[in-house]
């Protein structure tokens, strides 16, 4: 595969289609993610972060226009689009009320629904939500379905990714210990982020390497967690953001891109979907060098190879370099290019709100209000997510400037 | 050969069963534990209007409830429909109707089946809108909407308490 | 808030044991069709020939067919039996079950490049300790013999047991490369 | 009226140009999803000379509940040919949200046209069963009233509302699939009268089978362009005036399922009331329904319903909603009508509606 961009995957003329309005995001909500969260409801879940999001923008249900919810597939809570039952816990009654559903994506790809909403000025200000609740079935159980004709033969999506991985490995000579320095630091940085399931104190570098191989070449300690949790975010145009009480991130672009699931040639370990998707945001914010006008990036994660493989695949390395990136600390906390101060998916993991807390995570960072995990003069991040089969993409870039400003 | 390049279309069975095991959150918990123990209940709205079955959050201001308020184990059916066959898994496998049911001291209709008599069968319990029905309540109660075995016509239309069995 | 505030209103059950869980069984019932393409590789696997399908644009091989060339949007026709030799060109070995499946692990679970293919064929490699498998390998089907019962006659991939390495050298990494 | 902002962003006119529908069919078990959805791709492609990588967005609609398969359209997206890689999303919901999605991304000037598809195959599972899993995981699903059962409590409601008749709802069925013969894709064509339609037995009173939906099988597709992107595809582009949806609380007991108000705010949104239309594609499902959704769009005699047959002639789930929009925007592109409604519902007893208005150039 050609390290090259497509052409046809970046628009010519403008970097941002004129007359847009510029997207804000004003509130961000999101639960304490836990294996289970037995003291709620589906409803109640979704609620409490949809509540969060509202108080941080300091509005009111009667100020939203819209709800855009998104989760990944109904099997894992088997209620078929649940999206109907939630209406009254959302707010959604006498609104319009759209569900999307792009596999692992989907929680990004939902925020970038709402934000069209806003863009096109069809609607005011739009609640989005994702979430899933994790501990109502089994995902193992909902992502390994078996299908008569087949052989049973991948577990879950470890399983599936795994020889991606191997392939990665094999293909950039990189140590085996990368992938254990990845997830001993996501696990680290998670112990400053309160919403983050996974809080090892005791863990160490040396339990991280020794922990069993579930697919090999992924260990158990190199692999995200089951979790309940949801994430929303208020999104708002410029006369919103004037009233917000507290700092907006401003969208600076946004993009998904699709490629089919299997298909000769795909390049599973840097898929082109993936490439023309940042380049497409990248283009539309006006970046040039990612690594150097990016100041952190909240990446999607589930398994840790995948911070070197991304970091290849978003231009913040030459191929074969990410790896050299993780060894080296510039993704650490302090590093010149923090990855998930948040934890990451490797700390959380309620999957159809994965993408999402992602892009959250990022406008956070922008507006200076991520606490403790805050990476100091943070002014662009980046928010990703994927899903299917490494196929599905979708990013946003956020600032704490306004864009046409 | 030939039957493999025009082949028979395949098929097979596909099952899809899980246990589902649902955290209720408490307005629902308390809703179910009510059900187990025999008793209805619904909550308030904000405009003042008791919802039955009790909703989290308000059907108009999204606000959320928590007044809970017990209910007579009676109530009126607004709307009907005869199921002469009824399908895998429904609360009665013999010819019933589904009902909502507006319990008194309610404004708003939980949907269960009736065990009554078929429309036009002359029968005064039969069913039609506007009959008086009480619980019939199921004899192993765990907690769950099942709990409540079916609705069941009131003999005399008093009101009184829901007939057990 | 939890439950048992809300029933300490309500003097019936005041001090009840709150319900906070209920486990709530669904089944559903589906037959489920794989369509033309799928029906065709599937029958010719009884007769143990591995049956593929050419874009009639791009010429790439896929097998298992999906009656649809997924670059090029278009129906794959052309059918293609393919040697029952392949490449291993990645693989993972498989610790955990998932919840349901009817596997033993630890198994290795790998993409065979079948020579003339395009793309990969997700199977199982055995007949080999699993630190011997390894990318470049050569490998043949072992297929499953018909029971008594008529049972592996039905159309099915479980009708390749696994594969199993020929012995050959390593395929050159250059035939493989581009075909994950 | 069709004022072209194409250059611009938001307020940018949006038209169908092109649609195309499978004949639908109680069962296609054949055929798998993509293989459904394939021709109907081909065939709208083809109206508009366009190739996938000359679309700007690409949106999809469909249940992995009804494929009884997680991911299932993952797999459908093959049809598509997604290579290089497209700009595209997908919904858990009828294709007519899906086209809502698309319209939205055209708005912001991010695109100029956009592929819209959806697809149902009803025939794996028992569909009225399925559609349980819709309801409230509590209080509702657990007693499995399937979607005949819920239909049948709101027509009941109706008729004790003084509002319709057993006669009035077996006209309906009749008209629908008599209008239905016309209509080559459609699946029951043709009616006995309305006497002969009163003898048969119930299936779940007041419902008889004439009053429920067929369980189809079946694809739909739509090209959407902008301004004079349209123009150049389409001689007669079917311009989307306004669209908007809305959705109602769920548990059936909170709402008087004799209106349908969610059917008429929406309706305000896109501007129905603005002027009278000529046609009207309401996806109905149920006869009943279509009596309810008459009464919350004002829809007076002039107004001709479901010429298509509705669906009562064909119900693929997930893509019945879609080809109400096609249909509507095929009579406007034959020059059948001028200006015309389109409804779209999903969940339980017309929870949530979507109205669209299509009008030619004027």
């Amino acid at each position: 595969m050609s390290a090259a961009v497509n052409p046809a995957a970046v628009p010519a003329g403008p970097h941002r289609a004129v007359g847009q309005e510029p997207v804000a995001v004003v509130g961000v909500g999101q639960t304490r993610h836990v294996s289970a969260r037995h003291d709620v409801s589906i409803a109640g879940l979704l609620r409490e972060a949809a509540v969060r999001a509202l108080e941080d923008a300091e509005l009111t249900w009667a100020d939203i226009d819209a709800v855009v919810i998104g989760k990944a597939p109904d099997f894992f809570e088997g209620v078929m689009m649940p999206e109907l039952y939630l209406a009254e816990a959302l707010g959604a009654v006498s609104k319009p009320m759209l569900r999307v559903h792009t596999a692992g994506s989907v929680g990004g790809s939902t925020a970038l629904v709402a934000a069209n909403l806003v863009a096109a000025r069809v609607h005011g200000t739009v609640l989005t939500v994702a979430f899933e609740k994790q501990s109502e079935s089994n995902a193992m159980w909902g992502l390994s379905l078996p299908v008569p004709f087949q052989a049973p033969l991948t577990a879950g999506a470890g399983g599936f990714f795994a020889p991606h991985v191997r392939a990665y490995m094999r293909r950039t000579g990189a140590p085996d210990h990368i992938g254990s320095l990845v997830a001993f630091k996501d696990r680290r940085n998670a112990l400053k982020n309160p919403y983050a399931h996974l809080h090892e104190h005791d863990l160490t570098l040396e339990k991280v390497r020794s922990a069993p191989m579930l697919w090999d070449p992924i260990r158990y300690s190199e692999t995200c967690p089951s979790s309940d949790g949801a994430c929303a975010m208020v999104l708002t145009g410029v006369r919103g953001a004037a009233r917000a009480p507290r700092p907006a991130a401003w969208m600076h672009g946004g993009a998904m891109r699709s490629e089919p699931t299997i298909f000769a040639g795909k390049d599973y370990v840097s898929p082109q979907a993936g490439r023309d998707c940042a380049a497409d945001v990248y283009h539309q914010a006006g970046v040039v060098d990612p690594r150097r006008q990016i100041d952190l990036a909240e990446i999607y994660v589930p398994f840790s190879w995948y911070e070197p493989m991304w970091l290849e695949n978003l231009g913040f390395a030459d191929q074969g370099e990410g790896w050299k990136l993780v060894e080296s600390g510039v993704t650490e906390m302090d590093g010149d290019l923090p990855v998930n101060p948040s934890g990451g998916v490797l700390s959380s993991n309620p999957i159809g709100a994965s993408g999402m807390i992602r892009f959250a995570e990022a406008a956070l960072q922008v507006r200076g209000e991520a606490g403790e995990h805050q990476i100091d003069g943070a002014r662009l991040a980046l928010g990703h997510a994927y899903g299917g089969g490494a196929q599905f993409f979708s990013m946003w870039l956020v600032g704490s400037e306004r864009p046409d400003s | 050969m030939s039957d493999v390049q025009n082949p028979a279309v395949l098929s097979a069975p596909l099952v899809v069963e899980f246990p589902f095991t649902r955290s209720t959150g408490p307005v629902v918990g308390a809703f179910l534990t009510g059900l187990r123990e025999r008793v209805v209940l619904g909550i308030r709205g904000s405009d003042g209007r008791v919802l039955c079955p009790p909703a989290e959050y308000d059907p108009v201001t999204a606000a959320e409830l928590d007044q809970l308020v017990a209910l007579p184990g009676t109530g009126t059916v607004t709307t009907w429909a005869w199921n002469e066959r009824p399908r895998p898994y429904q609360p009665l496998d013999r010819p019933f109707a589904w009902a909502l049911v507006r319990l008194d001291g309610a404004d708003t209709a939980l949907l269960h089946a009736l065990d009554a008599p078929p429309p036009d069968s002359g029968d005064p319990r039969a069913v039609r809108t506007g009959l008086r029905v009480a619980v019939r309540w199921a004899d192993r109660r765990t907690g769950a909407i099942t709990d409540i075995a079916c609705f069941e016509p009131l003999a005399d239309g008093s009101g009184s308490a829901g007939g057990e069995r | 808030m939890k439950t048992s505030d809300l029933l300490a209103g309500i003097p019936a059950l005041a001090g009840a044991e709150p319900v906070t869980r209920v486990t709530i069984p669904a089944r559903l019932d589906y037959t489920y069709t794989p369509g033309a393409a799928q029906s065709r590789f599937l029958n010719a696997l009884t007769e143990q020939r591995l049956l593929g399908e050419r874009c009639p644009q791009c010429t790439r091989v896929y097998i298992p067919p999906r009656g649809v060339c997924p670059t090029c949007g278009v129906a794959t026709s052309e059918p293609v039996d393919l040697p029952h030799v392949g490449t291993v060109t990645t693989f993972c070995i498989v610790n955990i079950a998932a919840r349901g499946l009817d596997v033993e692990v630890p198994y290795c679970y790998a993409y065979v490049l079948l020579d003339g293919a395009h793309v990969g064929l997700h199977a199982r490699i055995g007949g080999i300790p699993h630190d011997q498998v390894h990318v470049g390998q050569r490998v043949e089907p072992v297929w499953r013999e018909p029971d008594q019962t008529g049972v592996q006659s039905r159309p099915s991939l479980a009708a390749i047991s696994h594969f199993r390495p020929t012995g050959e050298p390593d395929a050159d990494p250059e035939s493989y490369r581009r075909w994950m | 009226m069709a004022a072209d902002n194409s250059t611009a962003g938001p307020g940018r006119e949006v038209a169908v140009v092109a649609f195309a529908q499978t004949v639908h069919r109680r069962s296609t078990d054949q055929l798998s999803e993509v293989e459904l959805v394939l021709p109907v791709l081909h065939d709208v492609l083809k109206q508009t000379g366009l190739t996938t990588d000359r679309i700007g967005f690409t949106c999809s609609g469909s249940s992995d509940y009804l494929a009884g398969r997680a991911f299932s359209f993952t797999m459908a997206l093959d049809g598509v040919g997604a290579w290089p890689p497209i700009s595209e999303s997908h919904v858990e919901m009828d294709g007519a949200w899906a086209l809502y999605e698309a319209w939205v991304k055209l708005r912001t000037g991010q695109a100029d046209t956009a592929l819209v598809y959806s697809y149902g195959k009803s025939s794996p599972g028992c569909v009225r069963d399925v559609l349980t899993r819709q309801l409230d995981p509590y209080t509702l699903a657990p007693l499995w009233p399937d979607a005949i059962a819920l239909a049948a409590l709101q027509t009941q409601a109706l008729i004790d509302a003084g509002l319709a008749d057993e006669r009035a709802l077996a006209a309906t069925a009749m008209r629908s699939r008599r209008a239905a013969e016309a209509n080559p894709h459609a699946q029951l064509r043709g009616s006995a009268d309305v006497e002969e339609l009163l003898k048969q037995p119930y299936e779940v009173r007041p419902l008889r089978r004439h009053d429920c939906p067929p369980v189809s099988d079946g694809a739909a597709a739509v090209v959407l362009a902008v301004g004079d992107t349209a123009r150049a595809l389409h001689t007669r582009p079917a311009w989307i005036r306004g669209i908007d949806h809305r959705i109602e609380a769920h548990q059936p007991g909170v709402r008087d399922l004799t209106e349908s108000p969610s059917t008429r705010l929406a309706a305000v949104h896109a501007g129905a009331f603005d002027a009278p239309p000529d046609t009207a594609e309401l996806h109905a499902p149920f006869s009943a329904q279509e009596l309810i959704l008459r009464r919350a769009l004002d829809l007076s005699d002039g107004t001709e319903v479901n010429p298509s047959g509705g669906a009562l002639a064909a119900n693929p789930v997930m893509a019945a909603g879609l080809i109400r929009i096609g249909e509507a925007a095929s009579r406007i592109q034959r020059g059948e009508s001028r200006r015309a409604l389109a409804h779209a519902t999903s969940g339980p007893c017309l929870q949530q509606n979507l109205v669209a208005v299509l009008e030619g150039e004027q």
